[in-house]
This record gives C-alpha cells, sequence and structure tokens, in this order.
C-alpha cells in the first residue's frame, strides 16, 4: 500500500470503528470494547507506518476533487510533512491509550458505547485535521471535534457541573470559530484556493492583500480551541468531563489542533507582525496566569487543566518568535506526558475517592496503595517541571531557546520585543510550573493522615497504560537528540532544537528554585494540615466503576468545600506563597466574572427585551392579525343564523335582482 | 285561448307558492307551498305544450314525471318531517338552527332541551 | 302555428277563456289563503281546492289525461299524506299563532318581486300569443299513452328507479326511528 | 237546445239513481242480515215487510237536532258529509248501464276518472275524524286514511290490468271489448277489486276505522242527524257504485242474452248480486285487526295484483 492509502486508512478506520459501535454496540454488548480499542489501535500502528515510510523526507501531497465547487475549489487533500506524521503518531498513541484505559475506568458505564464511539469519532477528527491538506476538509475535522467534545465533557450529564461545563466548551468555542470561519474564507479568498500549499505559496509570495485581518480572525479561533487567553476559560471547567477524556481533549487532540493549524499556516502569520505580536502577548498572559492560577486549584484536574493551558502558551509562545519546530517538539513531548498526568489523575481520584488536593493531603497512604500511578506521575511531573533528563526538559529548552534567539534580534520578521516577552514569560513561567507540579506531587503523595477506605485494585489496564506513557516522557527527548538514531530536527524544518547552556541553566535553575520554595511552604504549612477540613469521600468504598466515583467527586466537591476550584485549606502551601493573589488565582483571575458582566448579561438584558418585543409588541401584531379575520368573521357569522329560509329569501332576492338586471339590460 | 291568462296564472302561483316557501314557519306547510309552486310549473308546461302543438308533447310528458317527482318528494319530505317532529318534539323550520353559528353555549344546548322535553 | 292565424285581439273572450280566468282567480285565491291561514288544517284543504282549480285549467286547456293524474295523485294521495302529516305532528283545531316565522316580511318582498317581474315578462313576451284549441284533444289518454311509451320510455323507466328510491327512503327513515326507540 | 235538455235528461236519471238505489241496497242489507240471523228483520214502516223502514228512518234523521261539538273545527266539521258523498255522485255519472250510450256521460279517461273521483272521497272523512276535536273520531280518521292509502294501489293495479286487456280507458270501450272469457282470465283481478272496493268503503271486515268496540263510530261519532245520515248514504252509494264497477270491468257489464235490448237489466242485476254478496260477507266474516289489514293489502293484494298484470301481458302478446 502506498504512503497514500495507509494515510487515508488512518482518519477513516476510528471513524468506521465509532459508525461501527453505534451499530453493534446495543445489540452485541461483547463487541463494544474491541470495537473501541483495536480501530483506534490499528490506526496508530499505521500512523507509525506512515511515519516510518514519510521519514524526514519531502512532503507527500495528493488530493482528488469530488465535485466542482464554486469559485473556491475545495479538494479532498492530504498533506503529509513531519509535522503531520508525528502528531498523527501522538495523536494514536494516546487515543490507544485513552481507549484501553477507558476499559477499565468506564467498564460498568451504560453510556459506554457511545461515549467510545465519540471518542473514536474525536480521534479520527483530529487524523482529519492532522492529514488534512485543504482548509475546508479541515474546517470538518475542527469541528466535528468541537461537537464531539460537547458531548463528550457532558458524559456525566447528571451532574449541574458537566451540563453547564460542556455547554461552557462548547459555546466558548464556537465564539472563536466563527471568526475562525470568516478568516479562512478571505484567507481562501485572497490566496484563491483552500489547498494549505497553495496558501502558503500566496503567502511567501505576498499575494494576501489583508494578512494581519486574517491572521487576527484565525488567531481567535486557535485562542478558542487551544484555550489560550482570553478564550480559555472553557477548559478548567471542561474537567468535569471523564478523566481519559480530559487526557485525550486536553493533552493530545483538540487542544493541540489550534497550535498545530498555526504552525501550519505560519508563514501566513508571518506576513503580519502585529498578529505575532499579538500571539505572543496572548501566550506571555496565559502562561503566567495559568502558572498562577495552577498553584491555588484544589481539584487535582484543574491544576493540571491550568498547566495544559501554561504549556500551550508555550507553544504559543515558539509560534511567536516564529519557530515551529519547537513548538511542535513540545507539543509532542508534553502531549504524552500530560496524557500520562490525567491518566494517573484518574487512578489518584479512584483511590481517594476525591479529587480534592486538600482532602488528598490528609490520607496517609495514598502513594503506597497506588505505586504505579505515583512513579509514573512522579515522572511526568518532572518532565512539566522541566528537569531534565525528561522529555518536556528538551522541549522548553527548544522553545526557550528559540525565543532568546528572537530577542537577540536573530529571526527574520520577529521584532526583537516580541522575542524578549516570550522569554521572560517562559522563564516567569518556569518557576511557576515547578512549584504547582511540587505541590501538586506532595499534596497528593505524600499527605499524612488516617487511612480512608480502599476502592479496590486499580484495574491491571490502567496502570499498565500509565507506564507506556511513561515511555516516551522519559526517553523522547534524549532520542530527539541523538541524530543518528532519530534527526527529529531533520523531520521539521532543519532549525537546531537542542537546548544552549544559557537557557539550560537558567530553566533548571528556576525550577529548582520553585521547586524548592514550594516544599518550603509544605514543610511550613505541615502543622495546619493536621486539621480536618470537610468531609473527603463521598462515594462509597465498594468496587465501583472508577468513573462513577470521579462523577460523584465532582460533584460533591462544591457542595462539601462551597467552591467548584478551591477549598478554604489552611494547610495549602500555595495559599501561603500566593498571599492575597490566592483567592483571584483560584477563580481564574475572576475572568468568568468579568464575562458574565460583559457578555453574559448583555446578552441575557438583549434576550430580555428581544422577549420583551417578541411577546409585547410583536405578539400584538400577531394577535391582531388572528382578531382581525375573527372580527370580521363573527360580523359573517351574524348571516349563518341556521335557518333555511332567511338563506333562501336572500338568494331568491338576489336572483330577482339578477333577473331584472338581465331584462332590463337586454 | 290567450297564453297570456295560464302564463300569468302559473307566475302569479308560482310566487305565492315562493312566499309560502320562504314565510311558512311549520315543515308541513312548507312543503304544501312547495307543491303550488311545482303545480305552478306544470301548468306552464302545459300551456306551452299546447300551444306549440308539440308533436312529442313534451311538456305533457314532462308534467307527467314532475307529478310522479312530486310524490316521491311528498314522501320522503313527509318522512323526514315526521322523523324531526319525533326526535325534537317541534316541526318548524326556523327552530332547527344546529348549524347555525353560535359561541353562545345557551344557543347550542336548547336543542338537547328541546328533545328532552318532547321525551 | 297558431301565432299566424291570430287576429283576435288582446282582450277578445271566449267561453273557454272566461272559464279560465274564473277558475284561475278561484285558483290563486285558494293559493292565497293556503299560503297565509294560520289554520293548519285548513291550509292543506284549500291547497285541495287549488289544486282541483289546476286540474279544471288542464281540462280547458285539453289535457285530460293530466287533469284526471292530478286529482289522483295530488288530492287523493299527496294532500291526504299532507293532512296525515299534519294530524300526526299534532295539529291543533283552530288557530295557530306560530303559522308564519318571522322571515314574513322578507319573503312578502321577495314574492311580490319576483311576481311582478315574472308577469311583467311574461305579459311583455306573449302579449298577443294565441293557443289554438280546437280540434282535436291534445291530451288524451291516446295520445299520451302513445307518446309516453314511444319516444319517453327510457325518462319513464329512470323514474319508476327513482320512485322505488323514495320508497325505499322512507321506509329507511321511519324503520330507523323504530328501532332506535325499541333500544330505548 | 236538443244537447242541453239529452244532457239534463241524463243528470236527472243520474241523481235519480243516486238517490233511490243506496236506499234499495240499505233496505235489503236489512232484510238480508235479519233472515241470516234468523230474525225478520224491519216489518212495519209502509205496511208490507216493512218496504218504508229507510224512508221513515231518513224523516226521522231529518227531524234530529244537527249538533256541532264545541271545541269542532265548525265549517269543516259541516263540510265533511258533503265531501264523503259528492264523489260517489260523479261517479256515477260516468258508469256504463247499457250499450249505445246507456250512460251518464262517456269519459275518454273514463276508468281514470272513476278512480280518481273515487279517492276525494277519503277527504271526507280525514276532514270529519279531524275537525270533531274528539279522539276517537281523529284516530279513526287516521285508520280511515291508512286503510285508504294501503287499498288504493291494490285497487288501481287490479283495474290497470282490466285496461290492459282492453287497450282502453274507457268505461263503455270496455265492456264493448268484452269477452266472456275474460272473467276467468281476469278472475284474480276481480278478486282484488272486488276486496280493495269493500276496503275502501269500510265495510265489514274491513270496518276497523269504525271499530264500535274501540273507537265507538271513528270519524262520525260526533255527528248527527241528517250529516250521520249523508254518511250512511255515502256508504251505501258506495256499494252501489263499487258493485257497478266491478260488474262493467270484470263482469262483463251489459253483456249477456238478448243484450242489445235489456242490456241495462243485466248490468243491474250483476250489481245487485254483488251488492248481496257485499251484505253476505258482513254478516259472515268478523272484524280484521288493524295490522292484519295493512298486512292483507301489502303482503297479499298487491302481489295479487300485480300477478295479474303479468298474466294480463302475457296473453295479451300471446293472442296479438
Amino acid at each position: 500500500m502506498t504512503v497514500t492509502t495507509l494515510a487515508v486508512l488512518v482518519p477513516l478506520l476510528p471513524f468506521l470503528g465509532a459508525a461501527a459501535a453505534l451499530f453493534l454496540g446495543k445489540r452485541a454488548p461483547g463487541f463494544a470494547q474491541p470495537v473501541a480499542v483495536l480501530p483506534t489501535a490499528a490506526a496508530f500502528v499505521l500512523a507509525a507506518i506512515v511515519a516510518a515510510r514519510q521519514g524526514s523526507g519531502p512532503a507527500t501531497d495528493a488530493a482528488h476533487r469530488l465535485t466542482p465547487t464554486g469559485s473556491v475549489p475545495i479538494d479532498l487533500a492530504l498533506h503529509l510533512d513531519g509535522f503531520a506524521v508525528l502528531i498523527a503518531v501522538l495523536v494514536g498513541l494516546v487515543a490507544t491509550c485513552v481507549q484501553l484505559y477507558s476499559t477499565g475506568y468506564l467498564r460498568d458505564d451504560p453510556r459506554y458505547v457511545s461515549y467510545s464511539a465519540l471518542v473514536s469519532l474525536f480521534t479520527a477528527a483530529m487524523f482529519l485535521v492532522v492529514y488534512s491538506g485543504d482548509l475546508m476538509v479541515l474546517l470538518v475535522g475542527w469541528e466535528v471535534m468541537g461537537i464531539c467534545s460537547y458531548f463528550l465533557v457532558g458524559h456525566y450529564w447528571e451532574t449541574e457541573a458537566a451540563r453547564s461545563a460542556s455547554i461552557k466548551a462548547f459555546l466558548v468555542t464556537k465564539l472563536g470559530d466563527v471568526p475562525f470561519l470568516i478568516g479562512l474564507f478571505a484567507l481562501a479568498t485572497d490566496a484563491g484556493t483552500f489547498r494549505i500549499n497553495g496558501i502558503l505559496t500566496a503567502a511567501t509570495h505576498g499575494e494576501l492583500h489583508h494578512p494581519t485581518l486574517i491572521a487576527l480572525l484565525l488567531l481567535a479561533g486557535v485562542a478558542g480551541k487551544s484555550a489560550q487567553f482570553p478564550l480559555h476559560t472553557w477548559l478548567p471547567d471542561a474537567m468535569a468531563g471523564p478523566t481519559p477524556v480530559s487526557a485525550l481533549i486536553h493533552a493530545a487532540t483538540m487542544v493541540a489542533a489550534g497550535i498545530y493549524f498555526v504552525a501550519r499556516l505560519l508563514p501566513v502569520f508571518e506576513t503580519s507582525s502585529a498578529a505575532m505580536a499579538v500571539l505572543a502577548a496572548m501566550a506571555a498572559i496565559t502562561m503566567i496566569g495559568s502558572g498562577l492560577a495552577a498553584l491555588a486549584q484544589d481539584d487535582i484536574k484543574r491544576v493540571l487543566a491550568y498547566s495544559t493551558i501554561g504549556q500551550l502558551g508555550y507553544m504559543a509562545g515558539a509560534l511567536a518568535v516564529g519557530d515551529r519546530s519547537a513548538a511542535v517538539f513540545h507539543l509532542l513531548s508534553h502531549g504524552a506526558f500530560k496524557a500520562l498526568l490525567f491518566l494517573g489523575a484518574g487512578v489518584v481520584i479512584h483511590s481517594a475517592g476525591t479529587n480534592s488536593l486538600a482532602a488528598m493531603s490528609r490520607m496517609g497512604d495514598l502513594g503506597k496503595r497506588i505505586p504505579d500511578a505515583m512513579w509514573t506521575m512522579g515522572i511526568a511531573l518532572a518532565a512539566l517541571a522541566a528537569l531534565p533528563p525528561f522529555s518536556g526538559f528538551f522541549s522548553k529548552e527548544s522553545v526557550l531557546r528559540a525565543a532568546e534567539h528572537a530577542a537577540g534580534g536573530h529571526t527574520a520578521h520577529i521584532p526583537a520585543a516580541v522575542g524578549w516577552t516570550v522569554l521572560v514569560a517562559g522563564l516567569v513561567t518556569a518557576v511557576l510550573t515547578a512549584g504547582y507540579a511540587t505541590r501538586l506531587f506532595l499534596l497528593a503523595f505524600r499527605g499524612q493522615g488516617a487511612t480512608v477506605a480502599d476502592h479496590g485494585r486499580e484495574p491491571v489496564v490502567m496502570n499498565a497504560v500509565l507506564w507506556v506513557l511513561a515511555i516516551p516522557t522519559i526517553g523522547f527527548g534524549m532520542i530527539s537528540l541523538l541524530p543518528r538514531v532519530f534527526d527529529l530536527p531533520q523531520w521539521f524544518d532543519g532549525e537546531a532544537l537542542s537546548p544552549t547552556l544559557t537557557t539550560s541553566v537558567l530553566g533548571i535553575g528556576l525550577a529548582l528554585v520553585g521547586i524548592l520554595a514550594m516544599y518550603g511552604a509544605w514543610q511550613a504549612t505541615a502543622t495546619r494540615r493536621r486539621v480536618p477540613i470537610g468531609a473527603v469521600v463521598a462515594a462509597p468504598p465498594q468496587d465501583l466503576e472508577p468513573a462513577l466515583v470521579e462523577e460523584t467527586a465532582i460533584d460533591t466537591h462544591a457542595k462539601v468545600y462551597g467552591d467548584i476550584a478551591a477549598a478554604e485549606d489552611p494547610g495549602d502551601p500555595g495559599r501561603l506563597l500566593l498571599g492575597p493573589l490566592h483567592r483571584h488565582a483560584a477563580h481564574g483571575f475572576h475572568l468568568d466574572a468579568l464575562y458574565a458582566a460583559l457578555f453574559v448579561r448583555p446578552v441575557l438584558a438583549a434576550a430580555g427585551l428581544v422577549r420583551f418585543l417578541d411577546r409585547e409588541v410583536i405578539e400584538t401584531y400577531v394577535s391582531g392579525t388572528g382578531a382581525a379575520p375573527r372580527l370580521l368573521g363573527a360580523a359573517v357569522r351574524r348571516a349563518q343564523t341556521g335557518n333555511v329560509q332567511t338563506y333562501l329569501s336572500v338568494l331568491l332576492a338576489g336572483s330577482v335582482v339578477l333577473a331584472v338586471l338581465v331584462a332590463v339590460g337586454a | 285561448m290567450h297564453l297570456v291568462y295560464p302564463a300569468v296564472l302559473s307566475a302569479l302561483l308560482f310566487s305565492v307558492g315562493l312566499y309560502g316557501v320562504l314565510a311558512r314557519r311549520n315543515a308541513i306547510l312548507v312543503l304544501m307551498s312547495l307543491e303550488v309552486m311545482l303545480n305552478a310549473v306544470n301548468l306552464n308546461l302545459v300551456a306551452f305544450d299546447v300551444w306549440l302543438r308539440d308533436r312529442l308533447h313534451a311538456g305533457q310528458a314532462l308534467t307527467l314525471f314532475v307529478i310522479v317527482v312530486a310524490a316521491a318528494e311528498i314522501g320522503i319530505g313527509l318522512a323526514i318531517v315526521l322523523l324531526v317532529y319525533r326526535n325534537r318534539g317541534t316541526s318548524d323550520v326556523d327552530r332547527l338552527t344546529d348549524l347555525a353559528d353560535s359561541d353562545d353555549p345557551s344557543v347550542v344546548a336548547a336543542p338537547e332541551e328541546k328533545a328532552e322535553a318532547a321525551a | 302555428m297558431s301565432l299566424a292565424a291570430a287576429p283576435s285581439g288582446f282582450l277578445s273572450p271566449t267561453g273557454v277563456e272566461i272559464a279560465f280566468v274564473l277558475v284561475g282567480i278561484a285558483t290563486v285565491g285558494a293559493a292565497l289563503v293556503t299560503v297565509s291561514t294560520k289554520q293548519l288544517v285548513h291550509a292543506a284543504l284549500w291547497l285541495v281546492v287549488t289544486l282541483g282549480g289546476l286540474a279544471v285549467e288542464y281540462l280547458l286547456l285539453t289535457a285530460e289525461f293530466i287533469a284526471w293524474v292530478q286529482v289522483l295523485i295530488y288530492v287523493g294521495s299527496v294532500v291526504v299524506l299532507l293532512l296525515f302529516g299534519l294530524m300526526l305532528t299534532k295539529a291543533p283545531i283552530g288557530r295557530s299563532p306560530d303559522a308564519d316565522s318571522g322571515n314574513r316580511w322578507a319573503a312578502l318582498v321577495v314574492a311580490v318581486a319576483s311576481a311582478t317581474t315574472l308577469v311583467w315578462v311574461v305579459v311583455d313576451a306573449f302579449r298577443a300569443t294565441w293557443i289554438n284549441l280546437d280540434g282535436a284533444v291534445q291530451g288524451s289518454t291516446k295520445v299520451t299513452g302513445q307518446i309516453l311509451f314511444q319516444h319517453w320510455v327510457l325518462p319513464f323507466e329512470a323514474l319508476s328507479v327513482l320512485l322505488l328510491a323514495a320508497l325505499v327512503g322512507a321506509i329507511v327513515l321511519s324503520r330507523r326511528t323504530d328501532r332506535k326507540n325499541g333500544a330505548r | 237546445m236538443n244537447d242541453v235538455l239529452d244532457v239534463a235528461l241524463r243528470l236527472v236519471a243520474v241523481l235519480v239513481v243516486f238517490l233511490t238505489f243506496p236506499l234499495v241496497v240499505g233496505q235489503t242489507e236489512h232484510k238480508v242480515m235479519a233472515h241470516m240471523q234468523g230474525r225478520l228483520g224491519p216489518m212495519y214502516a209502509g205496511g208490507f215487510h216493512g218496504w218504508a223502514q229507510l224512508v221513515a228512518d231518513g224523516v226521522k234523521f231529518a227531524q234530529k237536532e244537527d249538533v256541532v261539538p264545541a271545541n269542532a273545527d265548525r265549517r269543516i266539521f259541516q263540510l265533511a258529509p258533503a265531501v264523503a258523498l259528492l264523489p260517489y255522485l260523479l261517479v256515477l255519472i260516468a258508469i256504463p248501464v247499457g250499450p249505445h250510450g246507456f250512460v251518464g256521460q262517456a269519459i275518454d279517461a273514463g276508468l281514470f276518472f272513476v278512480l280518481a273521483v273515487m279517492g276525494v272521497g277519503v277527504l271526507g272523512s280525514l276532514m270529519a275524524g279531524w275537525a270533531s276535536a274528539n279522539k276517537f273520531s281523529l284516530l279513526g280518521g287516521l285508520r280511515t286514511a291508512a286503510q285508504l292509502m294501503a287499498y288504493e294501489l291494490p285497487m288501481l293495479l287490479a283495474a290497470a290490468s282490466v285496461a290492459m286487456a282492453a287497450g282502453t280507458l274507457s268505461l263503455p270501450g270496455i265492456v264493448e271489448a268484452y269477452h266472456w272469457w275474460w272473467t276467468p282470465w281476469q278472475i284474480i283481478g276481480a278478486v282484488v277489486f272486488f276486496t280493495a272496493g269493500l276496503a275502501e268503503l269500510q265495510r265489514p271486515p274491513f270496518d276497523m276505522p269504525v271499530a264500535d268496540s274501540e273507537i265507538i263510530f271513528g270519524a262520525y261519532t260526533e255527528y248527527t242527524g241528517l250529516r250521520f245520515a249523508l254518511f250512511l248514504l255515502a256508504e251505501y252509494a258506495g256499494i252501489v257504485v263499487l258493485c257497478a264497477l266491478t260488474t262493467v270491468l270484470f263482469l262483463g257489464g251489459w253483456h249477456g242474452p238478448w243484450s242489445d235490448s235489456v242490456g241495462w237489466l243485466w248490468t243491474l242485476i250483476k250489481t245487485f248480486v254483488l251488492a248481496f254478496i257485499v251484505i253476505w260477507l258482513r254478516v259472515t266474516y268478523p272484524r280484521m285487526r288493524e295490522d292484519q289489514l295493512q298486512k292483507l293489502a301489502w303482503t297479499g293484494l298487491i302481489p295479487l295484483a300485480l300477478a295479474q298484470i303479468a298474466l294480463t301481458g302475457v296473453v295479451k302478446v300471446v293472442i296479438s
């Protein structure tokens, strides 16, 4: 089979798997799990084969025009290059892991069939986005992901949190998608094609007439999808979905789509330095803000969510300084360890029976009970904090290196100020990242206190998946620096990705500062953690399905602590470090409240006005149009006496009149 | 004989019958008036037939047919009137207004009361 | 055609004409009483006079057969049926206060208008037309029988079907009430 | 002038017949019934076997007070006997007694005329029944009307059979066309006609409308004096008319030996024989119930009459 055929099969297999799951699910429940796992796994294998065949060679293009579509043609086009095939491998890996993990995590879920089908569909859509060589086809995958994320985040639709989170995710991403769509059309109109290659050619030849406008419009969609400031607010709330969904959506696929899109169209963005500046500012604010917010979160998954936003900020920063290799490198390594972190968090929540770090910090034996999760999460958190030799270190160093390069004014089209912004923000974020990674590890696994009820053994498949993901977390960064084994820069644009001494020292030093500060704070607050707070475990200590435990935990968190994000825990080291900032950081710097004041209330008021206009004004006209014939009808109805003789009289009188008229006329 | 005499007689009879049909309240009286109208038509038919000396005597044949139809009509009509009278206790034409459109519920209810009163 | 041989003027009464007019006046008078009397049974009896008067008019027009049919069917059957109906619907002796509906003035206007129009048209059209009644009787049994069973057989048969249908219909109408009453 | 005299003479003759024959029949009835029941009947009035009994009755009726009930519809009440009686007088005009124009007035559609005018007589009973303001009278009137409507049909059909056989509606014409074998040929029609006629006259056994044990005297309950006598006269005139018609239609009228000279005698003899049968039937048969009456008409006589018409038609086609 040619590379093209294989590449076509990659998105097609999960799609067929989804269709088969929906078709077979109710009739043959025994097939549900194979149908969920096998197509995704096969797609992963095929993606790997495609990557191996494609290698670092020149990009492969294939296109098929289904039907003429008017002025701007739309093609079913494939574009395979180093970026695409590697991200596809990552997507396949994470999706396979998630599907495997889900078989254990949602083993008794009555909605498992639709869940797995949606995950498969989601995977297929992401593959489509990655492989597509045509913006319209890419958009199809983009939107399918949007709708799938809506369903998946709302999987626990019995809980209020999940319902509002799914709607919020959908609406916020759509808010970005509308400008995105307009931008796409503007772009295609300027370039005369939807094919990415054509657009890139046009961009390099300066044929785009409104580069800034297009770039900004597209950035809105990217900010929505990749959870960048100011459209990031949906992502922490989306943690109300099942943990595997968080891992899939928020680690490797959906949020990565935005970054990947900018990476693909980077020449277009580079034509507008204003857009790059905006991107840089966006990235900087996102990084620092999310780092602060992560320090204050009580829900373990929300910590991870904010860390995802922050890491995405790194990638956006790398793109802002014009280095898409670094961005995609970080995307790959981050995808692996973030998936690992989320899946590990699922194990922790199941075992602890709660998602609250404050509660976990008062459990004595959590680390011993789930050693697999503790060790793999420790590795992944180290990677997150960018400690060598884990993969996160190398990819983050490549970002910092690119920023430093731009700050030095060595990158074409990029102003030095942009480079400085990204660099400073990246370094500050490195401290914060190390801090919240340490906090998470210490609070989750180093708690002291009573033993809580066991929730049964973790399914083997879940632990196994953790270790599978631990492999790239440990090795991916190192292997990429061994040109003989795996010459990563050659797969990308050929720019060097290895860390430089300055940034390495700075990065490691700052990370250590963060770790030590957090450790000190943890020690300082140790005594306060003796005080128990709130109810801890809501789920009964049975051999329950992990997903159910999580659902209960999410549902009860707000009831117990009065807030979905934070807990009034005096023993929280983050609170000590952040001081007065903690309250604001815990609530995402009140962006939601701001949005509520800025958008939601005006919209509600406008809706009220519209309702008033509809009910009182338009309705009056409508009922008036109804009442007028009714009145007329009542008038005519008077004649309808039912007395046959009256009718006959009128009829005959008319006949006589007619006869006289005819006679006189004749 | 002048044709005007039977023609005018027929016209007058027809109008008289017309008045009866329109003005009479009792259904049987209406039927009677109807018979007067039919007879007026018959007289016209006969008169014109005689005047024209029609070889086929279409007028007289038609008159016979009209008489037969009238007999059939009176049979059916009386059966209906008697049925109405039995069901409602009245054969007044202007009180058989069930088909009248009215949103006054008392008017709608009235026929039932009548039927009960008759029963 | 008699039109050519019509030397007689508009007013040239012959014996037949005088008889016709006198009987006609009686007929119209009886008809007027029929439609205006407040005594229901009297109306039916005046109808007998009207119909009988018409029979005489037929005789004067030499339509003999039709005259006897008129007497046989109308006076002998139809009026008897009508009287029957009146008695079954409990026609009272004496004046009925509500013999006329509230529609009577409208009806009067319509009737007078139609009478005026019709008489005007008829007089205008047939002012000087003459019917020649001399010669063979035009409505004798022989003539009527011949035309009826030679030229008009098909309509005649169709009419018999109509009569049968009316018969069946009347029986069905009457029986249904009986069954309903029986069910009660 | 001769014509006028001729017409006047004929009418006077008819009137005489109308005034005398019913009395003769009535007297006969008195005597025949009495003898059939083993008694003598009237014996005193007039001397010989009470021959003037009915004259005496008439005088008695004329002397009586003419009572009209208070609630009755006066005019109709008074008019009813005349309406009941007059049609028979008119019918008598059209009945041929002997050959060569020995008839009141030869009418082209004589048969039709006779039947049509006889049908009017029912109006008298209805008027009497309704106008008396008496529920027995009303019931009697209704019964009369129902009975007449029912028996009119077989009567007409039977008469139509004869008219078919003769090929004419004229009564003298029918008698002219008579052959002796018509009587067996039309015997069914004759029986139907005669029976239906009896029923129309409300003679026993068809006297349900005046059934005295149920509704006193039906439509005539309230009548007294001369008006009551007129009703009685109408009944006997009806007997004469019916018997004469049956004679003319089915029994060959004046046909018989020496018919050219004594044809009228034959007619009278046949009529009186039939009248005797009418009286005989009254004494012999019990009264029929109302439903039996209707059933006899609709399920007995009408099918028979139809069968007779079919037979007539078949024979007519065969011999022509």
